[in-house]
Formats: C-alpha cells, structure tokens, sequence
C-alpha cells in the first residue's frame, strides 16, 4: 500500500488531499506514475507542470525515481505560505 | 522552543501571558499575531493545508537559523491549518531575548519564512470565488533581505 | 489609538486580544513587551517615574511620527510606572497594520523611543543596592537607526 | 501657590517627587529659586548639574528664565527610559 498525498490545487483536482493505494508492478517510477494518477483522477497535464515538485518519503525528489521503496508520495505545488 | 502546526483554534493572549512567563531572564518578547483580514467582505474564508512532518521540519530549520544568528532565550511557532473565518488568529510567532534587537530580527525573520518558504497552501474563498494562492513578489524580496 | 502611563499591574494577552479584535481590517499585529529581567536575582525591583502629562505627550509625538513614516492601523502603547518585581510586564506596544514590515518597523522604532528618549526615570534596588539608570550606549545607537 | 516636581534622583535628594510653595517675593527667577531649593532641601549642587532639565509649565526653559507666569515647575534628571 502507497499512500499519495496532493496538495493545494492538486488536492481540488484530485478530490482528495491523500489516498492508499495498491499499484501495479510496472509503476515503479515517478514517470510512470504520474499518468497513471492523471487517468486515475482525470488530473489532465496538472501533475506534469514543472512548478509540481515531487516528494518521496518526505525527501524531494528531482526528475524521474523509481517508488519501489516508497511507502509515501507527496506532489506539491508552490507554497503559498501562511 | 515549540512549534506547533493545528486545525484548532487559538487564543494568541493566552500563549503571549503563558510564553512570557516562562522567560523570566528574557527582558523583551517580540511578537508577531497574523490575523484573517476583512476588507469589505472580499475574502470570507482561508483555507490552509500543511504536509504534516514536512512541514514542521521545514519551520524547526528556519527556527535552528534563528538561534545561530541572533541570541534568543526562547521561540513559540504555532500556525493554523485548515479554514478560519475573517478575524481568526492564521499564525502567532514569539522571541524571547535579552536584548530587544534580537528579538525583533529573529520574529521578523521566522515571519518572513512563514509568509514566504514554509510548507503551506492557502486558499481564499471570498466574492470572488475560491482560488488557491501563491506568494507575492514583495513577500520574496522581505525574504532575499536575509540571505548572506 | 490609546497611549496609557498607568501605576496598575496589566495583563499584556488581554491587551493584545482587545487590540486585534477591534483590528479586523489588519493582516498582522506587531508587539514587544518588556518585562523585568530577573537575572540571578540580581534586579529584584524596578521603579519607574513619569512625568505626568509631559511623558505621554513626548509618547505621542513618536507616535505620530511612526503614523507619517509607515502605514498603520493601529497603535497601542501601555508604560508602567512604580514600582515592579521581576517577571512584571513593563511596557506593551502593538502596531497593526495590512502588512507586516509596517507593523515590525513601527513598533521596533516606538520602542526604541521609549528606551532612550521617553521621559522615564528609572531607579534598580538588587543585590548592588539601589541606582537610578541611565540609557546604555546601544539604546542611543538603535535610535539613531531612525534619523533621516 | 507653586508646584515643584523633582524626578530621578533629585526624588530622593528632595525627599519628595513633588511640593506646593508659597514663594518670598524676590524668588522670580529659576537662577534665584534654585539655590533657594537647594537651602530648603539641601540639595548641595544638585540643580545646578548641567545635565538637569528645567521645565515651566511643562515647557522646556534654557538658561535663567521668570517664574512670574509659572504655575509649575519640573526639574529633570537625564530620563532612562522604560
């Protein structure tokens, strides 16, 4: 089970701020992942834009990473501050 | 040191009276309370979201920051998450420090992380519908004043 | 706007809950408190003299000062006089503005007044006996600060 | 009937922050009232530090000065702040 979190804009896209799931073998990847999520939630390119950064684990991750050691994804727009 | 990420509400007289009891070698406590504004009804709520651990981490580094440049007795962070009303208390920031410059520069500092670095989404729901935020410029360059 | 010389103990959280809930169109409330430093027993009470009527009057001029120089929604400045035991509450001044570098500035420069300029005289009983304080050094510097 | 005010460590010279005097005739000037004062409390030379301020009717005074009009008058040690 990975849980998936979204947050701000994504989180309104998504329908949800996080979810479990259980994915096929052949997501290993951010890169694979990505549009699997956007036809999951009809998220559109939302997850592709280059503002979206990528947490694996709570640690930032930059261009693609495998998830086979991933219990928690995190995708974060910019922050908005408080 | 305490910092505090909570989808309650607070009461920011309270933590002031109890923080500044607690540190009786501090001469000074500067401090900052960010409200909701009302300004003619344009924004009627806020609603923030936090990436829980993420987001305390990131405010526990700016705090460390703050201990090696300034000379501090103490430092309360307690922020809101989810949605408050116009008037409610959205972040209160407190800096204990024998000398009253010290507190200042390290309660503006950790507001300028809050306002521009820290791990939050913020979206306003007003008369103008409901639409997700991003930092203003202004708020990046009260923050570059900082860099070395 | 309130400027109070009072010889009553106060209760600086209800201050600052009065204060921002009458604030609603402001994003941010700025606030130092001062209180007596209890420091290894070395301050066990502080006496503080005004001058009636002159001592607000001067508190009034730096706030007016502070009204000109930045954006403001508010000012709330509380002094004590008499006599106070440490962990006593001192002095409260609250600047709220739209936006928070106003508020910061505004009452970093009021305190500033307050320590150097403000017509207090101030007198320390602890274990050296009793002496009347004049202003260190670094109160006149942080002053100058402000000169154009 | 005139009020004095004694701040700082003038208080505890005087032994008073404040008191109502009925002046002699020929005390009509800060130069003449201050040795006056000065007799009466035995302030030694106190009043005529060049760091204390005069004030008459809560307007500073520079040099001498009449205390005909005068309804009050302060004198000022250096002030220490809060």
């Amino acid at each position: 089970m990975l849980k998936i979190l979204y947050f701000g804009r994504l989180s309104d896209l998504a329908g949800r701020q996080e979810e479990y799931l259980d994915l096929p073998k052949d997501i290993n990847t951010i890169s694979v992942l990505k549009p699997y999520l956007s036809t999951l939630h009809d998220l559109g390119d939302a997850l592709d834009d280059p503002s979206i950064k990528t947490m694996i684990n709570q640690s930032l991750v930059f261009g693609d990473a495998s998830i086979i050691d991933a219990r928690e994804i995190g995708f974060l727009p910019p922050v908005g501050g408080g | 040191m305490m910092i505090l990420v909570s989808s309650t509400p607070f009461d920011p007289g309270k933590h002031i009276n109890e923080f500044a009891k607690k540190c009786t070698s501090a001469g000074g406590i500067a401090s900052f309370l960010g409200q909701v504004r009302s300004e003619n009804n344009t924004v009627s709520t806020l609603t923030l979201q936090s990436y829980p651990g993420v987001t305390e981490q990131g405010i526990q580094g700016a705090e460390e920051n703050a201990r090696l440049r300034w000379e501090l007795e103490d430092i309360f962070i307690l922020h809101r998450i989810g949605t408050m009303q116009a008037g409610d208390p959205i972040v209160l920031v407190l800096t204990a420090a024998k000398h009253r410059r010290d507190a200042f520069e390290a309660c503006d500092f950790l507001m300028d992380y809050l306002k521009t670095e820290a791990i939050f989404w913020k979206k306003q729901t007003g008369q103008n519908g409901t639409q997700w935020i991003e930092p203003r410029t202004e708020d990046y360059q009260d923050n570059k004043r900082w860099s070395l």
